[in-house]
């Protein structure tokens, strides 16, 4: 059972078509499955609902597909760094959801591990409330939030093993192994791919039950804001 | 007189206590972390996905796949641990982390905060905020006392829409201290030079003697 | 002449296909694993936090912290990935392990199983039998046709308590291999020299053409 | 802020009260918090609801507090192999409540993740569904499980670094890190304590923020059922 790929394209080959909903890893630009952003782009798959923490920058990231207008509706916790978001947001031709970051997170979670409905106190009377049901636990009131179930998840990681065990690296895991788990399909980009055996099973983050493709590729890896401090 | 931006911050992190888990928003939350007082040691959470966070790094060792919830690039300290944002923040719903410091547009007499959307305005996003303010077990908010306009933030009730309801602890603001109790706020403590009086005046918000 | 233990696991063995993730349950199921085609690789998950278990150790190299749900000491493999039960049981529950083959006790035309309890008897309890069913994508079930009184185990409603409602998708007895469709049992193949006239007689559930 | 404690009775000191809910790493006699049991049982807890996915067996684990008949009731999912246990359940002085082992193990996830309530399909029309709300999600019926809030977590783990940070060991994980999620306490014992920095932070698999209290200890770790096969 071959899961490694030649290239973004050829591991999304067949999985694409308009409409579809996907589910992708990254936080910010940290992390993000930049290469698989790169050939959905290229492919000129359309309307598509993505769940994704927030929704890269004018020029990378999520913003490319932005750019392109491949993008109908976003399930984002925060979208404050893309101004081609904005104007297609306030001018109607975006449709936006915004979920509370880890609510997010804990949707994804949920649908990749066939809950399809939690109570949390996240929201709790406010705005993101409406419309849901609120139940009472122990005196204390709670919203109804559902899984999320995509027809593809796209994961950045740092090292796969061939059968498709994932290990990320520093803050760059975040959201990749709840995207993961809640596609249909998962497909990943890595920086390194080795030979079972070489990832001790005590450190893997994500097993491959959860990878069905695979490709290693150059990564720009692009930092959002450079912070530093005088050195001693 | 009162407090400044780093006086707010340093009196905020006289809020912490030995072994804390703490999450700081950005701004002057931010600042709490060069106030920390000696003999304290506390763990910075970053919603991200680590528990340890570190100063910014040095020029040249910057690391992309290293940065905290407001984007900007960060170091590790020795006791650092990494974990998935579903864990980040189960950690933080459950009540795990002992208390979130973070900045408000508006807080209300019964604890409700707004701090996400101004309506009519452009909206970024809650990030983590709604999750932080429900989870952690004590929310302390940081925030000047009136808006540029002279009017008070701390109010009878919110017109902005909430972040969360009945969740705010503490607020210390330029010119003291607040807590939310029973019936509104309580005055704990006045900036220096600061009198009782004066801050009454500046807020809208039941104060209970 | 019915199949017997060994020749049934390796019909069940049939069922695996190239770079599927199994669970197997114990009895007969466990002994699938001696029979799995040529040219076909899977991979066997223990619901108590490993993907790709190996065979037992060799003796003097049992280790008390690898074993599989059964307690049994076993071995690790180079792809093998360890995690802990909530992460274990939300691959199966959300659908990531492709088959299960498991034992039973009754299994009803309409797919319900029932294999964890008998009234009135010890109950030891239901392990991750039922989380199982409820979750994997395919489950077969591998048992002898009827009981020691000669009794079918396939019948119209089970009369045990059920460890999943509709959950079956086909049985591999002694006598041959039945699929769960609409309406009742289909024979899919009788076992060598078993008539279709003698696996209807052994049979409670409907069968249909 | 010291979370290093000398032996398993100073860890548990102020912690123990009767009546009290624990929740318990470990599966079978993998990966228990044997020595944390073994004082309990030199505390003389009583009247105590465990839940763990086993009651251990006669001599050892959770079996040595029913010796002592200290258990109350246990919340487990398979309790076989413990003839004082089925003795006990069988003459009315001990309450069971089974619990299918994926459901266990969520509930424990739920109860530290702030989770009071969450939809599965396990167990949905069978005993285990009496009593609990059903509802539909896309057409399939799901029942309401309940998040486990215990008083204290105890559990094994491999490594600990000084500030709580946890490492396991293989099999030995499973209900470790669940269950420490889901007490207002908890207490680890481990078979090596190191100081912070030499766990790798990509490598632990339970932040410190998790762990109030930790011993050092020698375990006996018994295997429940020793096979082998022949060396080749």
């Amino acid at each position: 059972m071959k899961k490694v790929y030649n290239s973004a394209a050829e591991a999304l080959d067949g999985l694409l078509f308009d409409g579809m909903f996907i589910a992708s890893g990254g936080f910010g630009l940290c992390g993000i499955p930049e290469l698989l952003l790169a050939a959905i782009k290229e492919a000129g798959t359309k309307d598509l609902t993505f769940a994704s923490n927030n929704a890269g920058v004018d020029d990378f990231g999520i913003g490319i597909l932005l750019q392109t207008r491949q993008v109908k509706k976003m399930i984002s916790s925060y979208v404050g760094e893309n101004a081609e978001f904005m104007r297609q947001y306030l001018s109607g031709e975006l449709e936006l959801e915004f979920n509370p970051q880890g609510t997010l997170a804990e949707r994804m979670r949920a649908g990749g591990a066939g809950i399809p409905g939690f109570y949390t106190k996240t929201g709790y009377g406010t705005q993101i409330a409406e419309g849901k049901e609120v139940k009472e636990f122990n005196g204390e009131n709670y919203i109804l939030e559902t899984g999320l179930f995509a027809d593809l998840s796209i994961v950045k990681a740092w090292k796969a093993d061939t059968t498709g065990n994932l290990i990320f690296r520093k803050t760059a895991r975040n959201f990749n192994p709840p995207a993961a788990m809640c596609g249909k399909v998962c497909v990943v980009e890595v920086e390194e791919i080795v030979q079972p055996g070489e990832l001790d099973p005590d450190h893997i983050h994500l097993p491959g039950v959860y990878v069905h493709r695979i490709i290693k590729g150059e990564h720009e890896k692009r930092i959002e804001q450079r912070t530093t401090r005088p050195a001693a | 007189m009162p407090w400044d931006r780093n006086q707010m911050a340093a009196r905020a992190a006289q809020e912490l206590e030995d072994g804390m888990y703490v999450n700081l928003g950005i701004g002057i939350p931010t600042l709490v972390s060069n106030y920390i007082p000696e003999g304290v040691e506390v763990t910075l959470q970053s919603e991200n996905g680590m528990l340890g966070m570190g100063p910014f790094p040095v020029e040249g060792s910057e690391d992309p796949d290293l940065i905290n919830a407001g984007k900007q690039t960060i170091t590790e300290l020795p006791h650092t641990a990494y974990f998935d944002s579903a864990t980040s923040f189960g950690m933080i719903r459950g009540g795990k982390i002992a208390m979130a410091i973070l900045g408000a547009m508006e807080v209300a007499e019964n604890g409700d905060l707004a701090n996400w959307m101004i309506p009519g305005k452009l909206v970024k996003g809650m990030g983590g905020a709604m999750d932080l303010v429900a989870g952690v077990r004590r929310v302390v908010v940081v925030m000047d006392h009136t808006n540029k306009h002279g009017e008070s933030k701390l109010l009878k009730e919110c017109t902005l829409p909430l972040t969360g309801k009945s969740v705010v602890d503490r607020v210390i603001t330029n010119l003291g201290v607040l807590d939310v109790v029973e019936g509104g706020l309580k005055i704990v403590e006045c900036a220096d030079g600061v009198t009782e009086e004066e801050l009454r005046a500046a807020t809208e918000a039941t104060i209970i003697d």
